[in-house]
């Protein structure tokens, strides 16, 4: 009887997960304030998370929080202000019917591919996932993952040293 | 010279009152008390009375004890409108403008012979001031002095919050004992 | 008179007058005239490219008063307390180069008693406007508990002025030949007392703000002024004097009893906010070794010459009276024609000379920066 | 799916409405104490008059402004972009109460306790840069513009020391358990991770106090120089929102360095929530004692501390932990 | 339908409604924001191929946090980016930007 | 160099302890505020607020003024206004508070100062909403007819409340000492 109380609410949850992303990803695409579709960004964000949070990976989706609202959307806030801060800079104005065609076209056609393999071909899965330690997950990434991590981090470094670099090279031309 | 100042009166629509949210008169009083118990002045001082206005938010006269020592920087923050000084014709435009920024429960003290009348620079053929801070923007209370002392001040925020609940709240100053302060 | 009150975002004359550089992305930000950093009513356009501030331009005339007109309407009493409002923070020094200049016009002797009353209370009041000065200044950035404390002190010594002067802050106390009220032993009692009172005051001022990491970091090499600089802009008072130039007018053209006092002009080389920092800081230790001094050689006698005219009508012809106030040299150039009312008078307030500095040196510094430059001019708009 | 699910659903929703209105109580006795102490500082008895005489000393003044605040009037600013404008109080206030489900507030006071719980505290706190962004944005106002901008650069900046810090303390301890983390030390001064790493302390202090937006590095809101930074044009309630999410956001910073350095509810005699509430309580204290201290700093010396001194004394910390942990 | 395939249905929709708004957005900013929506939906994938199935777990959460990483330099770099182009072209419209020098 | 800027922070770090001892110690000491509907300053003589007339020495309800005038004249900013009437004229007309400062002007320019007979109050305006405290009225009364008030308390709703009629200002006060 619990149990099923509790998958109910656990339906619930995904669904209303699943809603939140829905229309987090709509106002993000169509959105004509750019800070409105990074609000639906975060939505979406935030909607990911939850789904983590459901499939039994806190950190990640705690991670999820962390680098993504927390970083990566500060920064594209960040750019939002500093390139088009009033109205006007962004996406105000009409966009020709023909651009929303191809563009309909192209984000349908991987829909019907994908969507029809992910629904005809699913493979085994289980509903109850297992919840992993933090440790085995770092013990992971240093032992079995070393290279993708190191790789990974000399890539923040370069992105890093990139954007200082160029932020440089702006302030120079002042 | 009252004609002319006439110009600078405008109906005062923009600043429409809303509707309270809850209307009824026991919440109506308690919120009201509450307003007259926390009456944040906004940082505004245009000329000498400043300095006293200055001193009565400072250690001697505290008007913290009265809850009025929030001194907000911005108009949207506070309630009281606290005109120390004289209203050049400059200035007046942004006096009403900055009333007009208040939102809506706000009160003015008009503190100064400057502010209630033009004080001590009406003359003949004067042309810059504005004779008196309630020809742009309604005032509540009126303080004189040229300056005030701070204990005048205080007695104006005693006026405002007898305006407020229709009490005085304190006493008066006559049965006061003297501080050796 | 038409002003036109709509809401204009696009700014009004001073900002539309105020073009934005061939720059992109700059920013035109108006400050004031109600913002908590300047005081009161000026207001200054600034063009900023992100916390840079590239140009910026102080509009006036917000606190604007007629005081010049009011003279030429007003006889001479009656315009004895106007001069007092131009200046509110220094008072008694606006009063005394008013009633100087006319003094000086008419030949009058003024008794001594009443020379040295006038150097006593005018350096109490110089120690009460630096001090809201230091509070004021330490608020803009971002201290408030300094203000509490020269607030403290500054009342005691409003106390004993108000005793004899009978106000707080408009002063109305200087009479052409003298003084309005004579002053007691208790308020030479109190004066002594409150003398005391700040030498250990001034320690706990220095441990709070002026050792203070965070505020050395702030001032020091702020809003440097070259000493030439002040030159071409006329810049008088601590400003120049924090410059490395020593000039004072109690000094360099003394005037009423001030050659008979052993004092220092402070002054520092540095040229920046610290160093006009500092020199308020020990001004108010130089007025307080005036006041005790001249509270030591006191004289007997009047104060207020037997005869003093009550409605002055000086002979025809023009006088500069220069004193050093607060802020910087106080000029009152009076013309007059003979009549009960002066012909012309003309105001030389340091307020403005020094504020017209800011424009050259607020270039290129950052916003907070400029709060600060601003804050160590000690401004009173007049 | 089924085990997904936290199995106190009901105990999170009963301890969200505790947390509230501990939320709540706690910003009312923090409003009245700055202001008693920020008087005393100023030898002046702060709040005084305002209240019945049964409650003397103003204590009933945080609830006048409360109240006062609720009936203003709401104003959204012409050419604001009004829904943007209402969201952000309210994403600035939500993470500061969720971050305290996971808060153990004594040996037997926590609402959830989970593993990764100081991951979700520096995660959840982390979004209200973005509240007050778009606070600042939203409003149409310059000076709000300016104050969200610093507000970003200082938030990033001063993300990345306090992360590095928190780290060490977690390899020390090897969990993001706050729960463990505060009983793995003992009830002692001298057992306290404070002890063995008074710098990860001295470093999280003063980025705590730059994270919650406290003077000396209350930059987005400077006065003096921003009006009122990012909240210049709110009034009422989403001024009261910001005002609660600060003092919010205070005592979790409180809370973390209690259990990070302070043993959180260890402690010898008194029962454990008692220790932990006089711990925050001594913290929050200093806080205050700080902002009435001090001059504010200005914005390249904040970034130049956080990156020319905090970043590189956290890294060394980091790495000296890391050494004295293998060896 | 099993619930995994739930999770990789709402991870395409994320993909196609990003690739639908980099066609769609102007400015280049529109188009991270679309970016961002088709790495999450790898990394909602990657997390669901993971967790549902009998491969093992860490390897997704660590897939999903490289994904992570990538973002986070990608969203470093494409700020300095723009700002260099809002800088030399005046605005960040993609459709704009036609001159190879700057 | 690195070692001086270490030294000078750490200088500076015990700047900002020393900083915040005085304010502990200042946290500690008495306060000094006066609380002040409570109590009031010690120091309001010599304060100087808006002129009141004195009652001459016989009659404690009659003023020292002789209606000369010489305040009227000298007041900067024209706020006092009286009107006399000759004591064998009987019927003087009644003159209201005047409005504005104009009013007030020509008014006082009006009464010319009677100088024969000792003419007697009939009213004695002055309008606070004016004044700038200068003092100079009482100064020139020849009669010392004038005196301060330590009435600093003053705020009223209306700017009305402000032109004081000092003569039954006096005749209160009178009433109120013989009670």
């Amino acid at each position: 009887m619990e149990n099923l109380e509790y998958e109910r609410l656990a339906w619930a949850l995904l669904y209303g997960h699943i809603a939140i992303i829905v229309i987090g990803g709509f106002i993000t695409v169509l959105s004509q304030n750019l800070v409105r579709a990074l609000v639906g960004l975060i939505m979406t964000l935030f909607g990911v998370a939850g789904l983590f949070f459901l499939m039994a990976a806190p950190f990640i989706a705690l991670m999820q929080i962390l680098i993504y609202v927390g970083a990566v959307s500060v920064l594209i806030f960040f750019a939002i202000m500093l390139t088009s801060a009033w109205p006007g800079g962004d996406e105000s104005g009409t966009i020709s019917v023909r651009k929303i065609i191809f563009a309909g076209l192209a984000a349908i056609a991987p829909a019907i591919f994908l969507g029809m393999a992910a629904i005809l071909k699913p493979p085994p899965s289980f509903l109850i996932p297992d919840e992993i330690e933090v440790g085995i997950l770092g013990r992971f990434f240093l032992e079995d993952f070393i290279l993708p991590f190191e790789l990974i981090s000399l890539l923040l470094t370069v992105a890093m040293a990139g954007a200082v670099v160029l932020a440089f090279e702006m302030r120079r031309k002042k | 010279m009252a004609q002319e100042n006439q110009d600078l009166i405008r109906p005062f629509a923009d600043t429409a009152t809303d509707e309270p949210i809850i209307n009824q008169a026991p919440v109506q009083k308690i919120l009201n008390i509450c307003r007259a118990m926390s009456l944040w002045p906004m940082t505004f001082g245009l000329a000498c009375c400043a300095i006293e206005m200055m001193s009565f938010g400072m250690a001697r006269f505290d008007s913290a004890r009265f809850g009025a020592e929030v001194f907000r920087p911005s108009p949207r923050q506070s309630d009281l409108i606290i005109v120390a000084g004289t209203i050049s014709r400059k200035m007046a435009p942004l006096v009403v403008r900055l009333y007009e920024q208040t939102p809506a429960p706000k009160w003015v003290i008009a503190m100064g012979n400057c502010a209630i009348s033009g004080g001590p620079f009406v003359y003949k053929n004067q042309y810059g001031i504005v004779e008196g801070v309630d020809l742009i923007i309604p005032v509540d209370v009126y303080i004189p002095g040229c300056p005030p002392r701070p204990e005048g001040l205080l007695e104006g925020l005693f006026q405002v919050q007898k305006k407020l609940t229709g009490r005085r709240w304190w006493p008066l100053p006559e049965q006061a004992r003297t501080s050796d302060k | 008179m038409n002003l036109d009150l709509r809401l204009d975002t696009s700014g009004d004359f001073y900002a539309r007058k105020f073009q934005p550089t061939k720059r992109e992305d700059t920013l035109i930000l108006n400050m004031g005239p109600q913002h908590p950093s300047t005081h009161g009513v000026l207001r200054i356009i600034l063009e900023i490219d992100g916390e840079y501030i590239l140009r910026a331009e102080p509009v006036l005339g917000y606190i604007h008063r007629m005081h010049e007109k009011m003279a030429e309407v007003m006889s001479y009493p009656q315009y004895l307390p106007n001069p007092a409002r131009t200046d509110y923070l220094h008072g008694l020094a606006w009063n005394w180069a008013h009633v100087a200049a006319v003094e000086r016009l008419m030949g009058l002797e003024v008794p001594e008693r009443a020379e040295y009353i006038r150097v006593i209370t005018c350096e109490l009041n110089r120690i009460t406007s630096h001090l809201l000065w230091w509070g004021a200044y330490l608020l803009d950035l971002g201290a408030f508990t300094p203000i509490m404390y020269a607030f403290d002190d500054r009342e005691r010594i409003q106390d004993i002025l108000q005793r004899i002067t009978g106000s707080r802050l408009t002063y109305c106390y200087y009479r052409f030949g003298g003084v309005s009220n004579d002053i007691d032993d208790r308020f030479i009692e109190e004066t002594r007392k409150q003398c005391s009172r700040m030498k250990p005051r001034f320690k706990m001022f220095k441990d709070l703000v002026t050792d203070n990491f965070i505020l050395r970091k702030r001032v020091e090499e702020i809003g440097e002024i070259p000493a030439d600089t002040c030159r071409k802009y006329g810049a008088t008072g601590p400003v120049l004097r924090g410059s490395g130039v020593p000039y004072d007018v109690r000094r360099a053209e003394p005037y009423s009893v001030y050659d008979r006092f052993d004092f220092n002009i402070p002054s520092y080389d540095t040229c920046d906010a610290m160093g006009r920092y500092l020199v308020r800081m020990d001004e108010m230790q130089e007025s307080i070794k005036i006041i005790e001094q001249a509270l030591d050689t006191l004289p007997e006698g009047d104060y207020i010459m037997p005869k003093a005219p009550k409605k002055p009508k000086p002979p025809a012809g023009d006088v500069y009276f220069a004193l050093e106030g607060a802020r910087g040299k106080i000029g009152f150039h009076l013309v007059s024609d003979g009549d009960k009312s002066p012909y012309r008078l003309k105001l030389r307030a340091p307020g403005f000379s020094n504020l017209s500095l800011f424009s050259e040196v607020s270039e290129g510094v950052l916003i907070a920066d400029a709060v600060s430059i601003l804050g160590s001019l000690d401004l009173v708009i007049p | 799916m089924i085990e997904a699910i936290p199995t106190q659903f009901i105990i999170i929703f009963v301890g969200l409405l505790a947390v509230m209105a501990f939320v709540g109580l706690n910003a009312i006795v923090l409003v009245y104490l700055e202001r008693k102490v920020a008087g005393f500082i100023h030898r002046r008895p702060g709040p005084y008059e305002v209240g019945p005489p049964c409650f003397p000393h103003g204590i009933l003044q945080p609830f006048a402004d409360g109240l006062k605040l609720v009936g203003k009037q709401l104003f959204t600013p012409r050419g604001a972009d009004s829904i943007l404008f209402w969201l952000a109080p309210m994403i600035s206030i939500a993470p500061a109460i969720v971050c305290f489900i996971v808060i153990p507030f004594g040996p037997h006071l926590q609402i959830v306790n989970t593993n990764v719980g100081l991951v979700l505290i520096l995660a959840f706190t982390g979004i209200n840069v973005l509240a007050l962004c778009l606070a600042g944005w939203a409003s149409q106002n310059k000076y709000g513009l300016i104050g969200a901008a610093r507000d970003i650069s200082q938030g990033v900046a001063y993300e990345i020391p306090l992360l590095l810090v928190v780290l060490s303390v977690v390899f020390m301890t090897g969990t993001f358990n706050l729960f463990d983390i505060a009983d793995g030390q003992g009830a002692w001064p001298w057992q306290w991770y404070i002890f063995y790493q008074p710098l990860a302390f001295i470093i999280f202090f003063i980025c705590a106090l730059a994270e919650t937006n406290r003077n000396p590095f209350d930059l987005p809101e400077a006065e003096s120089e921003l009006t009122a930074g990012f909240h210049t044009e709110y009034s009422g309630m989403g001024f009261a929102c910001f005002f609660l999410a600060e003092y919010a956001y205070m005592v979790v910073a409180s809370c973390i360095i209690a259990i990070l350095f302070l043993g959180g509810f260890q402690g010898p005699v008194l029962p454990g929530g008692w220790w932990f509430l006089a711990k925050v309580y001594v913290l929050l204290l200093i806080m205050i004692w700080i902002r009435w201290t001090f001059p504010r700093v200005r914005f390249d010396q904040l970034l130049n501390i956080c990156w020319k001194w905090l970043i590189p004394l956290a890294v060394l910390n980091l790495l000296i932990t890391l050494a004295v942990i293998a060896i | 339908m099993s619930v995994m395939t739930i999770y990789h249905l709402v991870a395409i929709f994320l993909l196609c409604i990003g690739i639908f708004g980099i066609a769609y957005r102007r400015t280049l900013i529109g188009i991270v924001l679309s970016i961002e929506l088709i790495l999450n939906g790898a990394g909602l994938s990657i997390m669901a191929s993971a967790q549902l199935t009998p491969a093992p777990n860490e390897l997704g959460q660590v897939g999903t946090l490289l994904v992570m990483g990538i973002a986070a330099a990608e969203a470093t770099l494409l700020l300095a980016i723009f700002l260099v182009v809002s800088r030399r072209f005046k605005n960040v419209e993609a459709g704009k930007l036609i001159t190879m020098r700057g | 160099m690195i070692v001086k800027s270490l030294r000078e922070t750490m200088l500076g770090m015990w700047s900002l302890l020393v900083g915040m001892k005085v304010t502990a110690v200042n946290f500690k000491s008495t306060q000094i505020t006066v609380h002040y509907p409570r109590e009031v300053v010690h120091s309001l003589e010599g304060y100087r607020g808006h002129i009141e007339l004195v009652p001459s020495d016989e009659d404690p309800y009659k003023p020292k003024c002789i209606a000369c005038n010489n305040c009227v004249r000298i007041c900067p900013s024209a706020c006092i206004s009286l009107t006399a009437i000759k004591p064998k004229k009987k019927a003087a007309e009644k003159t209201e508070a005047p409005d504005s400062a104009d009013e007030v002007k020509t008014k006082g320019k009006k009464e010319a100062p009677a100088k024969k007979a000792k003419p007697e109050l009939e009213s004695f305006v002055c309008d606070y909403n004016y004044c700038c405290l200068c003092g100079l009225c009482v100064q020139s009364c020849p009669t010392g007819a004038l005196r301060y008030s330590s009435n600093v308390y003053l705020a009223g709703f209306t700017r009305q409340e402000f032109v004081l009629d000092l003569l039954s200002r006096l005749q209160n006060q009178a009433q109120k000492k013989e009670q």
